[in-house]
């Protein structure tokens, strides 16, 4: 089915099928982000680190890839992602209320340290840029086995300054392994701003060091982020090498429930930037085209809403992980 | 002489020192214009400019191989690592160079830098917001390894760390920052890199330990005076070199020992202690030396009842108290 | 059986696994064409290929890291370190990633690797080719951590290794390489990675020791033995998991105990042996328990004097265990 | 002086005096490398790396350096950079022979560890690629005080493999640090070629990700080398920040003494890069461009040998180390 108005700026080509599943997906992951926090605050979850302004790019390589099939190493705001490739409100309640059935640590790591073996979504631990060499390996091992599986992996601005970026994007552009390089851009680190993380404002600029392609994309345009990801993808499923892909995101909250970026961003900059948000500028979009009708969002909305409430009841009647089971899996238990 | 955290007195020798000596800089993530994720550089940036509190790329070999660099070319670097957990990147400039520098040139070149890094649990930081890995760095000829307990040696001990000649890890815990507070003088002091304290006098049972750990000993130790169990409470402070007399003469003294740590026992500060009483103290123990640590998992996770289950409590110490007092 | 050199049972480990396995595959500097520095895996590319056996480039942490996510799609690397010494930039992949992969997923995901390095020194390799650093990786839970000493041993716990589920350390002692020959059984067999082996009975004085250690300890054993003292010589072998049954047993039966390395002592394995006999064998002891190793100095100096003043010989050994034996 | 012939192709504007002195250090350089093959293939040094094939760049830097006011934090090829920055072949004869005199490191180290405290050569170890972030930090401080101070440090194409080769340049390209990186590119890394290493062939198209110059430069030729050399340390001089500069070497040896090249490079290869040689080239053009005069290099090179047969007698002579001295120096003695 071609768009509704295909007359209309929808660059990508897209149906209008697959573009109300990229705004629910975005619109899903956002609720559930908004419910973190509101659990942090009131004091029913003692941390929460966020995705919201990072939706599009995530949401947008999520449809893309191959749930179970395909490698994923993410990183912490890739809450959006990990919901599109399969993992449910309910898992990620049961992980920021730090249950026993939290499928990606069983309440052992922080919250938004992302894992699930189903959904060949590796586990997440807190150190910043090791995922990325993980990431060459999952293709190297899939390459190896003649497989066409491709490995997504994903960091922000930030970590590129990690020894590891560097070693990651080398040994996968040498071999032209099958890796998505993704950099989540949200000019800062913590508080540390990009210019004095980097010497240029593209990470992108960096593919040129390995001879692969580097494309930055606007990050709060959901169409964009949605060709750049099928390119990206189909070229590394051909066989063509890695990618490097900037999407350039908003940090629409502070670093993390224990920080408050009030202390080093003036408030004009933040109030700009909510007016920028993709998740707003998607629906504005989806309306002028005529994907979503009058009532459409709301409708969504408020399905996605009561599925949340369930989750979270089921979540918060969950059992907290048994104090007797600290010591296992230390070692494999069936050796 | 004021009352001070724990936090504002490393803050205090910082700032004191910096203003002494032009040499002293700060290199780190978040270090400026937030002030390092738990404050303790708070209000240096503004005070000393964007190079002396210098926010670094988020990678630690960078940090601590510029601040090799720096400290070779007449600075006094602080590289504070936002997490002692967060140090493994780095560990090959730590060990490999700073370490071995003054050794391999023959004495020609040294690396007066400090290495500042909280470590610690009890705070909801899971597996890497609560490791305490020193004793990795201990077992390194060339490091010097400290970590104060309350506020007046974190003070003189930051003070002391940014003059000394060689690489200094200052570890902090955590949990201390906010909750321990104490006695602090004003104006410049310095406590030794290389001496433990005996912060409780007894003599039926010596407990070594260091960090919170103390203050947890001490607690513990309380209650067993109830019952007319006098310990013995030795802060090591100094990790690297250990303060080999002190140990031996509590030890002796005391003839019963339990050495107490939050960090993972195997090949750890508590099995070095354990050894040197084995070696020294043979003919004067009265029960096994124990140990009491961390459990052998990787790290503290995040569920509260298994945080709960890998901290050693007031309560687990006195019972180890009172198992080696009815030895 | 046939007779081979400590190198070719480690080679004929490997190439028999490989064939064995498909998922067995080797990626560190040089391991191709030129077989390895030392010629472990001479000729497996040849027979396995480019890919089963990759160069790759000079970078640690991408070795390891590459090795992780490649365990973690169904395949058995082995993660070649050239020296041990050069492992420093792989710590952070080894220690925050592969020894809690499994724990932090609640056991669903494994890192099923083995890495794999020469360690020791006495070959010249001055600070940088000499190193024992053994230590830091047994502190740390979720790795295991072998030595081999002899031919029959290596290819056992190659093999081991490579079909345990979790990472092992896997450290080969340089000096071994072509000194030390032995009997290795054709075809497949493996041997524990948690076990001690006793390698000379005895029950005077229990000497606990690893690598090329091994072959010293046994030498001054015979020495000593001229003048009626019958040492127990205990491989460990396993050095993370350490076989608690098999040091307190002989501990408690000779008595007397000698903790031998070639590496630095303080914060060392050799601590932890130490500990765990000053906590189980108080009432056995007859002497404090004796430690001997390497001295406190960063690494073993390239000037041969300077080497010789570093190094372990059956004379020091022999000197230690004559003063344990007068106690 | 201007050049004796102007009309023939002294690209760099060097006068005779300059041209000579160039071909003076790389002569000096390759004819005590040589002897210490002689030494190692003798017996009587176990250990050598060397640096043939590598000379001319270095020589270059170091001519344009000021020795003792710069900072060097240089790589075990670095001898011939060594030399002209004013150690001696006696220095590092000493080194060779493990004698307690040596000033790289009292015998302590193995040979080519370059360091020198009077000449600001920092104590190199043997982990790769280290030191390129001790260049950093050592420019770091010099701009701190205010001072002019450049800080040179190089490293073989395998090395920039390295996280901190991305460390490095990444910080000092943020700063605009006055570094001067220089990689030797000789194609391996003991026995892995280049291909294996990297996905491009130049190093120096690292340098956009940086947002610095990445200049490529035939290591072979000296007058080129030196030209880039004084533009690189001008340019870093005046405040201007870093540049990369990748100079194609050839590795005319095996990579060190215990290593046999001919087990993984052709013959053929091998004979031909023989022809290819610096010092032969420089030699050839001089004396075409008349600045060498028939006669001129044998008394050149008699000179060189006549100084370094004293310097391996002194040497010879020198006494080992003192067992006694193996505790000293791991902690400051004048604390
Ligand atoms: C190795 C390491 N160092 C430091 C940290 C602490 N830390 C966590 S997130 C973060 C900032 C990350 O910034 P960026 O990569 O830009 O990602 P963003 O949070 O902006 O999405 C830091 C410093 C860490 N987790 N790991
Ligand atoms: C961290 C580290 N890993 C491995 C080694 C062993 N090693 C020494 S030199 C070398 C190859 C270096 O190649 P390259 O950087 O190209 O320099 P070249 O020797 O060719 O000049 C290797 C692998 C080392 N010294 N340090
Ligand atoms: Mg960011
Ligand atoms: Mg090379």
């Amino acid at each position: 089915m071609a768009v509704t108005k295909p007359d209309a700026k929808d660059e990508a080509g897209l149906d209008a099928g697959t573009l109300r599943e990229l705004y629910r997906n975005m619109l899903r992951s956002r609720l559930l982000d908004e419910r973190m926090w509101v659990l942090n605050r009131q004091g029913r979850a003692p941390f929460w680190i966020s995705g919201m302004g990072h939706e599009a790019v995530q949401v947008a390589f999520g449809m893309n890839l191959r749930p179970g099939y395909d490698w994923i190493a993410p990183y912490y705001r890739d809450l959006a992602l990990t919901l599109v490739l399969g993992m449910t409100p309910k898992d990620h309640l049961l992980s920021v209320l730090a249950r026993a059935d939290d499928p990606n640590s069983g309440g052992r790591q922080m919250p938004a340290h992302y894992g699930c073996h189903r959904l060949n979504i590796i586990s997440t631990g807190s150190p910043v840029g090791t995922q990325l060499l993980h990431a060459a390996g999952l293709a190297l091992a899939s390459r190896m086995r003649g497989e066409d599986a491709v490995a997504f992996t994903s960091i922000g601005e930030g970590g590129t300054s990690e020894g590891d970026f560097h070693e990651a994007l080398n040994f996968a552009a040498t071999h032209r392994l099958a890796v998505l390089f993704v950099v989540e851009n949200n000019g800062y680190a913590i508080s540390v701003p990009w210019e004095k993380q980097m010497p240029t404002p593209d990470v992108a600029d960096r593919a040129t060091a390995y001879g692969i392609p580097g494309v930055v994309v606007d990050g709060g345009d959901a169409m964009a982020c949605y060709r750049v990801a099928r390119e990206a993808t189909e070229r590394a499923r051909r066989g063509e090498g890695p990618t490097l892909v900037e999407a350039k995101v908003l940090r629409l909250t502070s670093h993390s429930s224990d920080d408050d970026q009030r202390r080093y961003r003036s408030l004009e900059v933040l109030e700009e930037e909510k007016q920028r948000d993709g998740v707003l500028r998607f629906r504005a979009q989806l309306e002028e085209l005529g994907v979503l009708k009058p009532g459409d969002a709301e409708e969504m909305r408020a399905e996605l809403v009561r599925e949340l409430d369930r989750a979270l009841d089921e979540a918060e009647a969950a059992p907290q992980p048994d104090p007797d089971t600290v010591l296992r899996h230390v070692y494999a238990e069936d050796r | 002489m004021a009352q001070k955290t724990y936090l504002e007195a490393i803050r205090d020798g910082i700032r004191e020192e910096m203003e002494r000596d032009e040499r002293v800089m700060i290199l780190g993530e978040d270090v400026g214009a937030k002030g390092g994720v738990f404050g303790v550089t708070d209000g240096l940036q503004k005070q000393f400019g964007e190079w002396r509190v210098l926010d670094s790329p988020l990678a630690e070999s960078c940090i601590v191989g510029v601040a090799i660099g720096a400290a070779l070319n007449g600075m006094r670097p602080i590289a504070e690592i936002q997490f002692q957990d967060f140090i493994m990147p780095a560990v090959d400039q730590i060990i490999s160079e700073a370490a071995k520098m003054r050794y391999r040139s023959n004495g020609d070149w040294g690396v007066p830098m400090v290495v500042r890094a909280p470590f610690g649990g009890g705070v909801h930081g899971a597996l890497y917001h609560s490791q305490s890995i020193e004793a990795i760095f201990c077992h390194i000829p060339g490091l010097r390894v400290v970590v104060p307990s309350s506020p007046y040696d974190a003070k003189g001990m930051i003070i002391g760390a940014l003059r000394d000649p060689d690489p200094v890890l200052y570890f902090e815990h955590k949990r201390a920052y906010r909750a321990i507070k104490g006695e602090v003088p004003d104006g410049e002091y310095t406590v030794p890199l290389d001496t433990a304290n005996v912060v409780r006098s007894g003599d039926d049972i010596a407990v070594f330990t260091y960090g919170m750990m103390v203050h947890t000993a001490l607690e513990a130790a309380e209650r067993i005076a109830a019952d007319g169990f006098e310990c013995e409470v030795i802060d090591l402070r100094a990790l690297r070199p250990l303060d080999r007399g002190a140990i031996v003469s509590s030890a002796r003294k005391c003839g019963k020992v339990l050495v107490l740590q939050e960090a993972n026992l195997a090949v750890s500060v508590a099995s070095e202690v354990s050894a040197i009483i084995a070696e020294e103290c043979f003919e004067h123990l009265d029960a096994p030396v124990m140990r009491l640590g961390g459990p052998e998992i990787p790290a503290m996770p995040y569920a509260p009842p298994l945080e709960h289950a890998y901290l050693i409590t007031a309560e687990k110490v006195d019972k180890a108290l009172r198992e080696l007092a009815a030895y």
